[in-house]
């Protein structure tokens, strides 16, 4: 460790290291689903930031950062967008499953033949 | 000419960071509708401001693509919008 | 002026080293030629891509057993720091292993389950189901063999995606929360473990496992980082108090994902976990973290053996036994303590640890086809209403009996030598607390699998009516299961040499010491 | 020479800017949308426009040029169609 | 620089700002469209930390796909079933001075940096002559770590898989709603326009990705969106889950991949190694099967799956 540095990096370090913060913060103590998936990515972003910050601090070779945790910011981006999409119909269906659970006529899903799944409620614990 | 070009940045941005309060505030969702595509010409302008003062002609490229897709998503935005009108999905009747 | 950390990966890929791209790729052409080739080859596309996976895992334990080190390809020829390299020790080739052998049972048993119809149009839970298996097989693989902190981020998530779906495969609005909850949960872990990813590369440069072993050093920074990528695979191993997802999604799946849910999905988080605190961590620093994360373990054991008790239907019995039997693998951290002369892989407790992952594995897969079965045959699950249904589908519950046997530590079986091991281990490292947990953990499984077993070999007072008559192929999955658990309480008690290969002292020529700045 | 493109640069994107900052005040203060709307539009066409022409003069080739008047003509097309989006919700807005 | 300083600040303040109205403010649509903002500055700080590619990938990507992908979903607003009641207030507390603890701790790790800041980048430099590229992060992406830029892509192929497995039974094989009940005349006439145009963009950044910034997966998101774009106008109905010519399309990219990574073990000695001189045509041709393939991914999952009612 050497003295302080404050630069250009240091102050979006700083962002991505409150956007961590803010983002951990909604996500676990929001209820709703839509919110925890929206701090998420807030959270995400703040991550990729503080990669992007050593990125910045590995610039050498002529490069304006090192560009391997560069490419691993991209990589992550990408993953973290199908997540959202996962997560976003999630909810979604559930949200039109629980509308329709309330309309007779409405035919249930049916299941696939030979279906062995029960349904886990009735959490003792949770 | 590098500094006014940061400065003009400076000066675009902080026209959108207000314009933002639109977006916070609405009320309605036309007035976010048209925050939002403030803050798509103005980060479009800020990215070239910041192209020029770099020297960096490649993000000549990243304001065209972000010219694009604000243009799509201002599109998607008014969509919805359209479309929640009707059905009181998303966004409904804001509180 | 920067000026890189100069430690190039001094390995080459050894001559078996592309088998282990091949358990990789093997499964994702699977996937791909299920979706290409339509319907009607899904079933036949999927059996034989599991079939392949089971023959190349066998000739990465051939290979690593002849050689008897390492197996380490260089993927493109680029050599770490740069570049990703695939290594399997003997850790790595015991748990190929041990997928290619669950998934593949898995796969018989699913064999005709989803509304498979050759000439139908393509159809949405078998397609999918499918798919999921196969994605689940090849990500777990990768979680295995990756040696890159990075390369490993892209395999969780990879199992994530194929794991959530699996949970709410019948499209029911209470399978779906159950799933969202695990998702949520999941992306958590997630960040954290990316979090930490950052801070490692920050201080090193590298991301390689085998590089990092060689240039960690004792700091906050590294301990922060690990801190935080481990409380990030605590959500997704479903270690207690982060267990809460856990029991909705696994007994709320379809049996047969449940079973690779509940046997191994939750292991292949755990594998990065050892991964770090084993091969990353020295071994000097691990002291306080290793007894909280038993503690938390203990906690687990006794927390879910109670709940698992009081439930009313199997299971859900059996996804809070998957809880409570997680706490057991927790105690391997402050009892596998290395030392000079013997390296923390050589400790009864390492081998004991690796046979309860394993033994739990076989057992619980068993359990929880067992339980399908039950579902099918009855209609339901309710446990009061399995009073002499063991008389009428005798197989299926001589199976759940066999792996319950092996939950509570009774001899023989796998479980009754993993937790004498570790028994052993916990009295020889003067940490008896350790071994009261494990007795009494052993005395509560015995409550919850008995409560089943019991009035379901007995005598019904009333003619219990049977829905559906269960397949024979099915019942003897279960059993075959059951019984690998009970066989491998055959090996002998004491530390595994298979375990130590390409790790420890041949580890450290692998990395020289005096290449760390 | 580079003297005067220069200058010229400076007071086309200083003229921009007005612009800019004269749609987000508009944005801001006007009372209702469809001023509002007004402002924005001559924020989108003006303000982009004259910083757009202002660094003209300071492309390194033709194609960068070009990609400006084009970036510029695209923000144009989009926002004149955001626009009667946003008049459209409006109306929607009011008629209930 | 203290000009530049003005301008980072700005920004650095008002995406903190945002951050924290898109946690508290009560309007879930509203935080939406905070996050779409948000994801726009974003890329700037990109940009001002000399990340142009990831700052191009965050508004192709992070900024834009995501946000409309959020705004498109309907009913998100109502659902209202929460995950876990309101937690107590020691809890909250509990996880505030945790986050904190955890923000404060890469805050000073911000600050106090390690002596000497590890980076591959003079590694990469060395090495990128023989992977025929210019940018440093598609040689990184589709030479040093391919493997990862694959797997990524099953990943995403494996989420779109996921969203689809959430559609009823019924409807699996069904085209998925996107087309906009009432689509206004100056809408079509933009989508007519824009198309072609993003079509050529997007294009254009994922051809330019070898030597600048850009690349497949921002090219991919831009046909992507243009794709979405047509579909929303009603020019054309999204594809059905069966239609094969999708299928083929999703697995093209992926197959390439694997057929080229595969012929390295013959030609180039490993796996996803490239013979002497046909890196660039090599990876180029995989670039150009991703961009089809990550187009279609990416356009499915902003379409979403068929929901009920809809019909095979």
């Amino acid at each position: 460790m050497t003295g302080a540095t404050f630069d250009t990096a240091t102050l979006y370090g700083l962002c991505g290291a409150a956007l961590v913060g803010i983002g951990l913060f909604g996500l676990v103590l929001d209820p709703k689903p839509i919110r925890k998936i929206l701090a998420f990515n807030l959270v995400g972003a703040g991550v990729f930031l503080v990669f992007g910050v050593i990125a910045r601090r590995g610039a050498a070779a002529g490069f304006g950062g090192d560009p391997v945790p560069q490419a691993l910011v991209i990589t992550g981006i990408v993953v973290a967008f199908s997540a959202t999409a996962l997560a976003v119909t999630l909810v979604q269906r559930l949200s039109s499953a629980a509308t329709d659970a309330g309309q007779p006529g409405q035919a249930a899903p049916v299941p696939p033949k030979g279906e062995t799944g029960t349904p886990g409620q009735g959490d003792a614990a949770s | 000419m590098t500094a006014f070009l940061n400065l003009a940045a400076f000066v675009v941005l902080l026209g959108v960071a207000i314009g933002l309060v639109r977006v916070l505030r609405g009320p309605s969702r036309a007035d976010r509708l048209m925050a939002v595509q403030l803050l798509g010409s103005g980060s479009v302008g800020a990215c070239l401001l910041l192209a020029f003062a770099g020297g960096r002609f490649a993000f000549i490229d990243i304001a065209l693509t972000l010219a694009l897709l604000a243009a799509f998503a201002a599109i998607a935005f008014s969509l919805s919008a359209l479309d929640s009108g009707r059905e009181g999905e998303i966004g409904g009747p804001e509180s | 002026m920067t000026t890189p950390l100069a430690l190039p990966f001094p390995a080459d890929t050894t001559p078996g080293g592309f088998l282990l791209v091949l358990a990789i790729l093997v499964p994702i052409v699977g996937i791909l030629l299920i979706w290409t080739l339509g319907s009607r080859r899904t079933e036949l596309v999927a059996l034989t891509t599991l079939a392949i996976g089971a023959a190349i895992a066998l000739a990465i334990l051939t290979e690593l057993t002849g050689t008897g080190s390492a197996v380490i390809y260089l993927v493109g020829g680029w050599r770490p720091p740069l570049g990703l390299a695939l290594r399997a020790d003997g850790l790595s080739v015991v748990l190929i292993v041990l997928t290619a052998i669950v998934i593949g049972a898995v796969g018989i048993f699913a064999k005709g389950q989803f509304g498979y119809d050759a000439d139908a149009p393509e159809k949405r839970a078998p397609t999918v189901f499918w798919t999921l298996l196969l994605g689940i097989s090849g990500a777990l693989n990768l979680i295995f063999l990756g040696d890159d902190l990075f390369n490993l981020f892209v395999a969780i998530e990879l199992v994530t995606f194929t794991a959530v779906p699996l949970v709410c495969l019948d499209g029911k609005a209470e399978t779906m929360r159950a799933a969202l909850r695990y998702l949520l949960f999941a992306l958590l872990g997630s960040v954290m473990y990316l979090l930490g990813v950052a801070l490692i590369y920050s201080g090193y440069g590298t991301l390689d496992i085998a590089l990092l072993k060689s240039v960690a050093r004792v700091e906050p920074l590294l301990f922060i980082a690990i801190a935080l990528m481990t409380v990030g695979l605590l959500a997704k191993t479903a270690l207690f108090p982060l267990h809460i997802w856990l029991p909705a999604a696994h007994a709320g799946a379809p049996a047969a994902a449940s079973a690779v849910l509940s046997a191994l999905v939750v292991k292949g988080s755990f594998f990065i976990i050892l991964r770090l605190w084993f091969d990353i961590l020295p071994a000097e620093a691990t002291g306080l973290g290793a007894q909280m994360l038993a503690g938390l373990g203990a906690l687990a054991i006794l927390f879910g053996s109670v709940i698992a008790i009081r439930q009313a239907r199997l299971k859900l019995l059996i996804a809070y036994s998957t809880v409570a039997q997680i706490g057991y693998l927790f105690l391997m951290f402050p009892l596998a303590t290395g030392s000079e002369a013997t390296p923390a892989f050589a400790s009864i407790a390492w081998t004991g640890g690796i046979l309860q992952l394993a033994s739990h594995a076989f057992a619980k897969a068993a359990m929880f086809l067992a339980a399908g079965l039950v579902y099918d045959a009855f209609g339901h699950d309710r446990i009061s209403g399995l009073a002499g249904a063991g008389r009428v589908i005798p197989i299926t519950f001589i199976a759940f009996g066999l792996g319950g046997m092996s939950l509570m530590g009774l001899p023989p079986s796998g479980g009754f030598s993993a937790k004498w091991l570790m028994l052993n281990a916990s009295v020889g490292e003067g940490q008896w607390w350790w071994a009261a947990v494990i007795l009494c953990g052993g005395l509560l499984a015995a409550g919850y699998v008995f409560r089943v077993l019991v009035p379901a070999m007995a005598r019904p007072l009333a003619r219990i009516k049977v829905k559906a008559p269960v397949s024979r192929r099915r019942e003897l999955v279960a059993l075959a299961l059951a019984i690998m658990a009970l066989l491998i309480g055959f090996v002998p008690l004491e530390p595994a040499p298979l375990l130590g290969i390409g790790r420890g002292a041949e580890a450290g020529l692998l990395v020289p010491g005096g290449l760390a700045p | 020479m580079s003297l005067l493109a220069d200058l010229f640069t400076v007071a086309a994107v200083t003229l921009g800017l007005v612009f800019f900052v004269a749609g987000t005040v508009g944005i801001i203060r006007f009372p209702d949308s469809l001023s509002r709307l007004h402002a924005l539009t001559k924020a989108d066409n003006l303000g982009l426009g004259f910083i757009v022409l202002g660094l003209l003069p300071q492309c390194a080739g033709v194609f960068d040029a070009l990609k400006l008047v084009f970036i510029w003509l695209l923000v144009q097309f989009a926002g004149a169609t955001g626009a009667q989006l946003v008049a459209r919700v409006l109306r929607r807005e009011e008629r209930p | 620089m203290t000009e530049t300083a003005f301008f980072d600040a700005l920004l650095v303040v008002t995406m903190i700002g945002l951050a924290i109205w898109m946690i508290v403010v009560r309007d879930v649509f509203a935080a939406i469209v905070g996050f779409m903002a948000f994801g726009l500055l974003l890329s700037l700080g990109w940009l001002r930390i000399e990340a142009p590619d990831v700052g191009l990938t965050e508004i192709a990507v992070g900024g834009g796909a995501t946000g409309v992908m959020l705004l498109r979903a309907r009913g998100l607003a109502r659902a209202g079933d929460a995950m876990n009641s309101v937690p107590s207030v020691p809890f909250r507390i509990l996880v505030g001075v945790l986050a904190g603890a955890v923000a404060l701790f890469l805050g000073a790790l911000v600050v106090f940096p390690p002596a000497v800041a590890p980076t591959l980048a003079p590694l990469a430099a060395e090495h990128l002559a023989s992977t025929g590229v210019g940018n440093p992060i598609t040689a990184v992406l589709m030479a040093y770590r391919a493997f990862d830029t694959f797997l990524e892509t099953v990943v995403v192929l494996l989420a779109l898989i996921g969203v689809w497995s959430l559609t009823p039974d019924g409807a699996w094989g069904a085209r998925p709603r996107v087309a906009s009940a009432d689509v206004p005349a100056p809408l079509l006439l933009l989508a007519q326009w824009l198309v072609p145009l993003g079509i050529v963009i997007g294009i254009y950044i994922t051809w330019v990705g070898a030597d600048e910034p850009g690349g497949k997966f921002q090219g991919a998101t831009i046909l992507a969106a243009m794709w979405m774009l047509v579909m929303m106008a009603g020019l054309r109905p999204a594809p059905a889950l069966s239609s094969r010519r999708l299928r083929i399309a999703l697995v093209v990219g992926p197959a390439i991949f694997i057929a080229i990574g595969v012929s390295g073990f013959h030609f180039a000695g490993a796996f996803l190694a490239y013979p002497d001189g046909l890196a660039k045509p090599l990876i180029l041709a995989i670039e150009a099967g991703l961009l089809i393939s990550i187009a279609a991914m990416l356009g499915m999952l902003l379409a979403g799956p068929p929901l009920e009612g809809d019909r095979p």
